[in-house]
């Protein structure tokens, strides 16, 4: 759980006042509750909302109102709804400003995998194949291993392709990579990691940033 | 002109074993629940049904999957769908995985005449498989090509008789894509308006997608995951 | 002035009960006023309307109410608004069951040419082009012959194509044809005309309908 | 968030020469009438506009016509606009024509992030030539490419402070899809109304695609064909 909050706090700084901005099912949806009111930040959910507002109180729950992950949700002022082909020219068409979605694998090259594994689970892509490549920046979240310890930041993803090269920035509970001539580049270190750590933990190959070697 | 149907069975009859759907809906918000009642009860078989989503193992596209009635689905969510997700691991249910805003647009397009479009959406990953690729100011795209069906089913808030239909908040998803790109469109509603009360400046379906409309009572609109506040 | 009723009735006589119609920019037009009320036909403009409704009376014309020929008219009960990818996805999709246009000349194959006069005239195509693929039947009224006396029903087109083969039925005031096997036949002749009187005017080939060839 | 910009020369001064303009309205309809008369005293030069057709001699995109601003335009319609018909048959005016349904596609696919898509609308005509053709399903179609430009000058009827767009009648035409396709989008409009007084469900052009907003007063909205019930 410490961890969690490491990568939430981390990637709520990803996220500009003004920004319009779609956070992925699971993990991403919780930074929404914590972003700055005065923000003016847009969240929009793929099935159809721009202006995603709080999860609603009981009395006014509503079964036409729900966000990517089928939950139900409200809507602040300034909301629009629309149907799909709408939504996805929006994301498509390049103006959403920042996707931040989770991801099961991320490789060195900034590829994204986080749909399926064959032969155990198919969750399907949903809308995550247009998310990474329509989205001017794509943040991934992930735990920085899996539970039983298996690097997940690998040399190239074992998994099936979300997209490849996609990751604009990676953010673990150890460690914060962006995409940097198309590899990888070990940027900062979460509180508490060392880059040894960090090492020991990664599979990928990464440069490190300029700033983070003089340390 | 009065589109409007007493009973569901009109619509129900005509779909015929074999035929391809279009169903509107995004998880259980927006489905037309009635029409899917019609089709279980109604027992027609080998459909190819195109949904975002394939419901839940007891609800919505779900139950016609539980009775084998479906016999290739394309979506892009299986989800936490049991049912769906063992019949496509097994090989028992032929599926085609799209991505969400792929579909949207394959839809939009059989719709709106368009026989296939370039996307850069799916590009380097399994969905590129087989398509043409081709670039375009420098950045890499594959083909993708539109989908038309049989017949499309869509749910909406309010219909007027002719047609016209309006949807409510994120029920609305891909039911208008559907509506456009069925051959023939059933719809059903949860109200009914005469000829003029809607605002022609706030239609989203214009009357001439819709075939037949049939106005429903008691609608359940079960919810997947009831979230409130803290 | 009577050739022109021929043409109008005639035309009047392809618009059914419950069709979607689009009538096109100058003598088609006209037809609006002809089909009775109680058919319920719902007529398009491809700016964005469905539903027209008569000219409006003088207090209520609306500058933001127009038509395609940049008309004000009105709205009907039952009428919408959309956009204009909207309004061609209804006519490219198919959705539209008839259009009917104006010619500048037909040719013996279904080609029509109605959008340009190299050198003299520019009118451009506006939305005649998706017309004659898009509506599931593309009827042609038109002359049967120029100002000048100069047939207008060719061989092949002088002018610039709208369209290749997309003629299904061409109504003059003279005659009547409909593509058949892909070549214009001769199926009705305008009260007062005769076969000889058509064949001297028209360049074209056509082939002449058992119906008539008997009378 | 609050893109309410209080005079126009903000939107006006960021238009440099050279630059390319997709511009809404279909004849004088729905037209940012503000917007082009800025343009005018702005006097910059060498725009290449997108719009359906070029405005009428002394109103319109004619201003900019007559005061030699466009160099290239890209429309549907030519009609009865002389100034237009005469520049472009003596070589003047550089000027692409494209049939309506094909532009109004090309500039949804611009906003869309669909760099081509494929329709019959023009084959074996002049507009095919130097186009791929294509058989889908027995049918020949021709490949038609995207539009998007610097700046979309829209006009709408009512807005929000935040960008939310709705228009009125047919002056919506090519406005919501002139603003999707700008990558930067100037709304000009008769009314603004508070974030939240305009119904979720109704409006047309999300905040999203909207990056500046003018509030206009004594809209001109010239009449082209002043046509009346006899």
């Amino acid at each position: 759980m410490e961890g969690r909050e490491r990568i939430l706090s981390r990637a709520l700084s990803e996220i500009q006042a003004g920004m319009y901005v779609n956070l992925g099912i699971g993990m991403p949806t919780l930074i929404a509750d914590r972003i700055p009111s005065d923000f003016g930040v847009m969240l929009q959910s793929e099935n159809g909302l721009l202006g995603i507002g709080p999860y609603p109180n009981e009395n006014a729950i509503d079964p036409d109102l729900i966000n990517a992950g089928k939950e139900t949700v409200s809507e602040i002022p300034g909301a629009a709804y629309f149907d799909s082909a709408e939504s996805f020219a929006m994301i498509r068409g390049g103006h959403i400003d920042l996707a931040i979605l989770g991801g099961m694998e991320v490789s060195e090259t900034g590829d994204l995998a986080n749909w399926m594994i064959p032969g155990k689970m198919v969750k399907g892509m949903g809308g995550a194949m247009d998310l990474v490549q329509g989205a001017k920046r794509t943040v991934v979240i992930m735990d920085h291993v899996t539970k039983r310890g298996d690097p997940k930041i690998r040399k190239a993803c074992t998994l099936p392709l979300t997209g490849k090269a996609v990751v604009d920035c990676l953010i673990t509970d150890l460690a914060v990579f962006q995409l940097k001539d198309g590899q990888l580049q070990l940027t900062e270190l979460q509180p508490g990691s060392t880059l040894q750590d960090v090492r020991k933990k990664t599979e990928a190959d990464f440069t490190i940033a300029p700033a983070l070697q003089e340390a | 002109m009065n589109k409007v149907t007493p009973t569901i069975d009109s619509m129900i009859e005509q779909i015929h074993d074999g035929a391809s759907l279009i169903v509107g809906g995004f998880g259980l918000c927006g489905i037309p629940e009635k029409l899917i009642l019609g089709l279980r009860e109604s027992g027609v078989r080998d459909l190819t049904v195109i949904s975002n989503n394939c419901g839940v193992d007891d609800w919505g596209l779900g139950l016609l999957l539980e009775n084998k009635q479906i016999t290739k689905m394309v979506a892009s969510y299986v989800g936490e769908n049991k049912r769906f997700e063992q019949q496509f691991l097994s090989g028992e249910l032929e599926v085609e995985l799209v991505p969400q805003g792929t579909l949207a647009e394959r839809l939009r397009a059989g719709g709106a005449g368009i026989p296939a479009f370039y996307t850069a959406t799916g590009v380097g990953t399994p969905i590129a498989e087989g398509k043409e690729e081709r670039v375009f100011n420098g950045r890499t795209y594959i083909m993708e090509k539109s989908i038309t069906a049989d017949y499309a089913l869509v749910k909406a808030w309010a219909a007027d008789p002719i047609g016209n239909l309006v949807y409510r908040k994120t029920a609305r998803n891909f039911n208008p894509l559907a509506a456009a790109a069925g051959r023939k469109t059933f719809a059903e509603v949860e109200s009914l308006v005469h000829t003029g009360a809607l605002d022609p400046d706030q239609i989203h379906t214009p009357s001439v997608f819709v075939q037949s409309i049939f106005v429903g009572a008691g609608y359940e609109k079960r919810i997947e995951r009831r979230t409130v506040a803290r």
